[in-house]
């Protein structure tokens, strides 16, 4: 293969015109590309929303899940295959929401994942509820008031929870974003990208331009040092920084398990017969 | 000529290690036995007890009567010894408690101090089963040689037990030494003793599944421990999920990329995984789904049995796809049947169910070691060969079963699942044509799997007057029940289901169209395999005989009630 | 002397803003219609289109045949030209593409450009309606004061779409004025233009339902959209969950300490909610759970409708426990019936479900106003007077009822509910007497539950030689296919559910007797209802009309299959 | 009533002998004595596990609900009658494992409950398997190699999360618990209190003496100082601190919500037929 973007770019979209899903898809298949990954060895798994349909946008091995349900699915085909490069994508209520308890507790469990977040602040395909981290005062037709919880700030919390790579991109920063991804696949352990997406058809507040007029490149001295990460994570508002804010990376999910050294589990032979060993501790 | 044992105490007090000990030395000495746990939802306290019975062949069930009590605390005497036999005995620590010396039955064993005396409170458990068997008649080698296995490299661990065993034999052998008459041995050959998680882990490992993913769950703990100390000597990765949402779905993606995967969990953990059921159902992904049932609804009775969640599972998930429910009926079977469970996973691509229940769960029995060459491993991944290129995931087939390829199996072909309708190579569709095409497409499997299903086992009276309809862990009861009404003059039989869904029907409707009297034996409230059976065959059982305290039935209960109905 | 209109388009083209325009208008001058929606599952672009039919009475279902044709891009034109009436007219955007002339039936107007000069874009959807009106043959006037009416307050938008619903009436004049005659008015009073989501969320405001937790599933989001509209202005809260687990855990707890409380979502988030429907049925506190239905497995078809959940919903949950499930048939009875379900709730404490689909909840008709006086708001609670102290929640009743009391009602008095097994305190227990007490208590709820259920609605010829049996949403098309039926000279009627479970089995067993022709008509591939009935009665239905592509039934698909079955 | 601490302690337990939940029983039922509040104006709701059978020995109303979900419906009674004292108590499993999703969202809705979460580290009723909190290296009959994953920081993800009271007590501190949970209950917002808890049965590495010998009361100067919070709430290991290390209160769930001013909801009286000016706007 060539290792060309368009490679890996296939299928019309689904997605609203103007939305900033069509940057990260671009994004992804330049970092595929720029590594030079072949389709059947890269596996892309996602949950149900507007961003969860990529895999059906890019040309690799693909499961669309469960809505809030993409990270384990994920996670068991590294311990089928541990030589197929599983990247998540999906969206901010998929990720952060439904999905919480798994976000996590795999970031606890350290999978060689790279998990890319398109984080509109809203829930697209239902047609515009709040999401986790939709910002105070969004008024959606359910949240008729306005949102009123506090939102969830997902770098901070990946952060606390242990991830060894977080970093804050925006679909408007298409080439930062392409480079951090590259950065994200070939780090060895969970590495989350939360994307700023604006979604035009339903996300009125944080628009491209608003995104556009906050988002800066902050100078990280350390991106070992979790303090600064952390004080970085948690501005928002009129500045908002993008970057690796932390890349430190520690013993995987896989490392931890000695029967994945070798031949991927799924390719090995096995033969029930030569199990018989196994009654002897009952007799 | 059948011993029956029971021990009860406190949970915490150590029944489990007395029980174990005697019944590997038992079966290792070449006799047939059964034994069954009763315990609470709690981790010290309270009252728990079990059961051994040892009689000629290997008995199915354990009764009511007991021979040898070992009262390990008061509560434990008073709440068993009226089900004393005549020549009954109770060992009994009279440390703790005093048996009325009139009674005569009482044999008294210093169990903790005995216990210090060779080396640690600990030990009180030995001490005790150096009692029993003395009381049944046996020497100590086997037991010897059992706790040096058990203590390997630790010898004086082992020594110090030695001890222990010796000062219980002794202190019970001034009361009565084989005052219990123990039956023939079978002479053919070495027997395990096993319990059923430990036959379903072993069923698993040894059909390859690879990864487990589970939340721990009462009575399915016991297949995750069994499979979690194999993980450090095979490759096998046994996963505590952080919910069991999480533990389907883990277990999805694994077999989506190619491992035999499996998860286990009981009613309520079950039920959060019915979303995951659908998606397999939808993408067409193996799993096998072990439900070990408790007694419901919600946390109802943990460490309890119960048959109730039939239905549930039957029709667990939105949407409609095909699916298998097998379940384990004995030791004998459930082991080949599991491995069956993968076989069919694999061949169909869809969730396959296997349901045990805490009665089956809990339970050793001796069984015949199992013939490794029965099992299967064929995985009908699709072959280079034959590879229709572009790959398509959900090619339309005659028999509804699409070729199916691995993430990275084949050079520049990638594998794409959605839980969304899908055309042919897996992408979503909103058409009603292709639609009505992957319904039907999935549905036909159907046809093919109903094939597979094994009729009910058929036991007892060619000619029944009686005939008696179980499922699961019921088997070795009705059984016995169907024995004793046979014994008794009436002509009796049995049907038992181990495949439950596609309901094999044939003997089915030709027994019923002759047998008068049909009764569904159940553990539950509703009649569940009669709704069943109702539902597909439009047949009407006669009567059901049902439990649901949460206990499994004595053969006793099922031959009252169909006396007292006849 | 009907109409049938279908405007088509990309998702984001607004045709619901044209159709509920057009649809107020019509039902405000007395028409009787039905609006029905098919919508793909994104939020831009994509072929989406709604069919509005105007006929004598009210409709109850749309047909294929098109009168008038919107045509918002071409892709509609293309898809839907052949089912156009040979009288049948195009109203479309010359901008965009270009009928042929001699195709003589297009009716160009320039929807973007008029709109555009009466003051923006988004006015395009107002002009397609004046070309609409003047189609039809009906003055503006109704509109005018509609747009007022949705725009007060905002004058100037009010008068720019007045501006340019005027200019779409006079472009399309030039072509055709009143080339479609409009059916007789109904004149017997005001209609209310409505769907199904928004009778529903009427219904529960109106029944007194006071917290709404879900979390947004298509096609169920209406019904918490319609609540979350009246928080401002009611007390009622409306609560986002993090996810479907949370949802029914939170009314759970809001329904045990005293308020009517719902939730909704569709099958896939059902599936995460029955582990909470078994706990509702533990600790015997009411809840209503409303399923909007629609094409599974997993994802499914997420905009498209289905009925394949009955049999998973009917035994959704682990263990054994009562439950009630109610459908909505029609606009008419489903206001009532929701009510119904909450009266069912408070009466026997246990989850009554409510079962609606896609073809329902995005279905507008025009319906009578309700009588809000035949609406039950009878909380069943414990009164301070015969209130026996200490307060016991289980207490073991002849009707399995127990009396409820809500946590703070009495002074002094505590209320504990649990998951485990329980006495009648509330409190753990073990032990098989009481366990056997509380199962026959909650299962002795069902026999009174049976006997509220409402025999299904019978239609159709007095002595049928066919006899369509249905549920749910199918009623309208059904009652459609028995008029066709009989037209055609076949002695057809309708037995249709809208109470499913306990199943009231009367009329069914009256008729299975007489009719030689039985047929169950199912919006899914495996005929639920049609098993349930055997389940439950062993009578078989004779046939099996289903439909399974995620389209609603045409009336013209079932009277073709029983003709071609006859 | 006379506002004892026996008035509240009822029932025969089902715990160890030397178990930590003793201690918290005590503490609980002391801390609701010296605020005098009624038995029936209590609500106390659990989830599944050794230490949520606690409704069943303190006499008050209890909910005592499935396994990770205590918090949902406790928000659900606060809806129904915000005159309620709502007291949420579970085990760290149920509220960290399986409750996870629970515990990150409800931190954001800060209803006005009290979190007392009895952190053995460790599974105890389905007999010691890991738990979110268990340390690096503990084996178990699952993890038979050790627990391999990091641990999950209640404290820490609570800050993260925006909760205003977050405490950590010790059941062998049983006066300085007491006092924190009367705190805590008097707290107008979501509370949260890790009580560690030794498992005598189970966890035979943070035993009684484990904790004993590490805990601490630093000195806290500004319980709003969130960054100081959070560095208290990673220490860990030879010296674990105590105390009430974030105490910062926030608009509550409640009062966002304008319905649930005045009367409770629960006890409102409604009739149908005034409702039937809700169709108009369909006409
Ligand atoms: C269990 C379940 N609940 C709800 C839904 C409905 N649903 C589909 S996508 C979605 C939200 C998507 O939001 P997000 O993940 O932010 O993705 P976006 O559309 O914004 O890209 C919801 C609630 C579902 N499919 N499954
Ligand atoms: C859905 C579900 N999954 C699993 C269980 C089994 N279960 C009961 S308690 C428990 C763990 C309890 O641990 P924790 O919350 O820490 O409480 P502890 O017993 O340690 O006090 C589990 C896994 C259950 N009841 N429900
Ligand atoms: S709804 Fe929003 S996020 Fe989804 S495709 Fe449209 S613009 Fe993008
Ligand atoms: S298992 Fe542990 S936590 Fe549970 S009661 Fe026993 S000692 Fe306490
Ligand atoms: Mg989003
Ligand atoms: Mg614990």
């Amino acid at each position: 293969m060539t290792c060309k973007a368009e490679h890996y770019i296939i299928g019309e979209t689904a997605w609203c015109p103007g939305c900033g899903n069509f940057a990260i898809r671009e994004a992804l298949a330049g970092a595929l590309a720029e590594h030079c990954l072949e389709s059947h060895q890269v596996l892309l798994v996602s949950g149900i929303g507007q961003a969860a349909k990529i895999p059906h946008y890019i040309r690799v091995n693909g499961f669309n899940g469960l809505h809030g349900r993409a990270l384990s699915p994920a996670v068991g085909a590294r311990v089928a295959n541990h030589n197929l490069k599983v990247i998540v994508e999906s969206g901010d209520g998929d990720s952060y929401g439904e999905g919480g308890n798994h976000f996590i507790h795999n970031i606890r469990r350290n999978p060689d994942i790279a998990h890319f977040v398109h984080d509109n602040q809203v829930y697209g395909l239902t047609k515009g509820q709040a999401s986790p981290t939709s910002d105070p005062g969004m008024v959606t037709g359910v949240q008729v008031e306005g949102v009123t919880v506090s939102p969830l700030n997902p770098l901070s919390l990946a952060l606390v929870m242990g991830a060894g790579f977080v970093a804050r991109c925006f679909s408007g920063e298409k080439e930062h974003l392409k480079e951090t991804m590259k950065e994200a696949i070939n780090f060895s352990g969970y590495a989350l990208i939360d994307i700023l997406q604006p979604c035009p058809s339903f996300n009125k507040v944080n628009t491209r331009g608003w995104y556009k007029k906050r988002v800066y490149f902050p100078e990280i001295e350390d991106p070992r040092d979790w303090s600064a990460a952390m004080d970085l994570s948690r501005q928002w508002g009129e500045q908002i920084p993008l970057g690796i804010f932390y890349n430190n990376p520690h013993r995987t999910f896989e490392e931890s398990r000695a029967a994945l050294e070798g031949e991927p589990l799924s390719f090995r032979p096995f033969d029930p017969q030569e199990m018989s060993g196994l009654q002897e501790e009952f007799l | 000529m059948e011993i029956n044992i029971l021990i009860g105490g406190a949970a915490g007090q150590g029944m489990e290690t007395i029980m174990n000990l005697l019944g590997k030395t038992l079966v290792r000495e070449g006799f047939g036995l059964i034994y069954t746990k009763d315990y609470m939802s709690r981790v010290r306290g309270g009252h728990n007890f079990s059961r051994l019975r040892i009689a000629p062949g290997t008995p199915w069930s354990t009764v009511e009567s007991v021979d040898i009590l070992v009262a390990l605390n008061e509560e434990t005497y008073n709440l068993h010894r009226d089900n004393l036999t005549p020549s009954g005995r109770v060992i009994y620590d009279p440390q703790l408690f005093s048996i009325p010396e009139n009674e005569n039955r009482g044999i008294p064993v210093e169990l903790q101090k005995l216990a210090e005396e060779a080396g640690g409170k600990v030990m009180a458990n030995t001490v005790a089963v150096g009692a029993l068997l003395v009381l049944i008649g046996l020497e100590t080698p086997t037991v010897e040689e059992l706790l040096k296995d058990t203590f390997a490299g630790k010898e004086g661990v082992a020594g110090k037990n030695i001890t222990a065993l010796k000062a219980g034999y002794d202190a019970a052998a001034r009361f009565c030494s084989a005052c219990f008459d123990l039956p023939p041995k079978n002479e053919d050959g070495k027997k395990l003793f096993i319990d059923g998680n430990q036959v379903l882990g072993m069923a698993a490992m040894s059909s390859g599944c690879r990864f487990l993913s589970a939340y721990p769950m009462t009575p399915s703990t016991g297949i995750m421990n069994y499979l979690a100390g194999k993980s450090p000597d095979y490759p096998v990765i046994v996963e505590q999920a952080e919910d069991e949402i999480a533990a389907i779905n883990m277990a999805l993606g694994a077999s989506y990329t190619g491992v035999r995967s499996m998860t286990c969990t009981s009613g309520g953990g079950f039920s959060l995984m019915v979303e995951g059921v659908s998606l397999a159902g939808m993408i067409e992904t193996p799993i096998v789904v072990v439900v070990a049932m408790r007694p419901g609804p919600a946390t109802g009775l943990p460490t309890r049995t119960e048959q109730a969640d039939l239905e549930f599972i039957l029709h667990s998930g939105h949407g409609e796809f095909p699916r298998a429910v097998l379940s384990a009926t004995s030791h004998e079977d459930a082991f080949y049947r599991l491995n069956k469970a993968f076989e069919l996973a694999d061949r169909y691509q869809t969730p396959i169910f296997f349901l045990s229940d805490q009665n089956f769960a809990d339970t050793h029995r001796s069984v015949e070691p199992y013939d490794f060459s029965r099992l299967g491993y064929n995985r009908q991944l699709a072959e280079e060969g034959s590879l229709e290129k572009p790959y398509q995931r959900y090619r339309i087939t005659d028999n509804g079963i699409s070729p199916r390829a691995l993430p990275g199996q084949f050079e520049n072909e990638v594998v794409l699942v959605d839980s969304d309708e899908h055309d042919e190579k897996g992408n979503i569709i909103e058409d009603a044509a292709t639609r009505r095409a992957m319904v039907e497409k999935r549905m036909r499997k159907l046809d093919s799997l109903a094939e597979e299903m094994d009729e009910p086992d058929l036991y007892g009276d060619p000619h029944p007057e009686v005939l008696l309809i179980g499922w699961g862990s019921t088997y070795g009861v009705i059984r016995e029940a169907v024995d004793a009404l046979i014994a008794l003059g009436t002509k009796t039989a049995m049907l038992h289901f181990s495949d439950l869904w596609p309901l094999p029907q044939k003997r089915l409707r030709s027994l019923l169209a002759e047998v008068e009297n049909s009764y569904c034996v159940e553990n539950n409230a509703g009649g569940q395999l009669s709704a069943l059976i109702r539902r597909e065959s439009g047949l009407s059982i006669g009567g059901l005989i049902l439990k649901y305290d949460g206990r499994p039935f004595l053969s006793r209960e099922i031959v009252e009630e169909v006396q007292d109905d006849l």
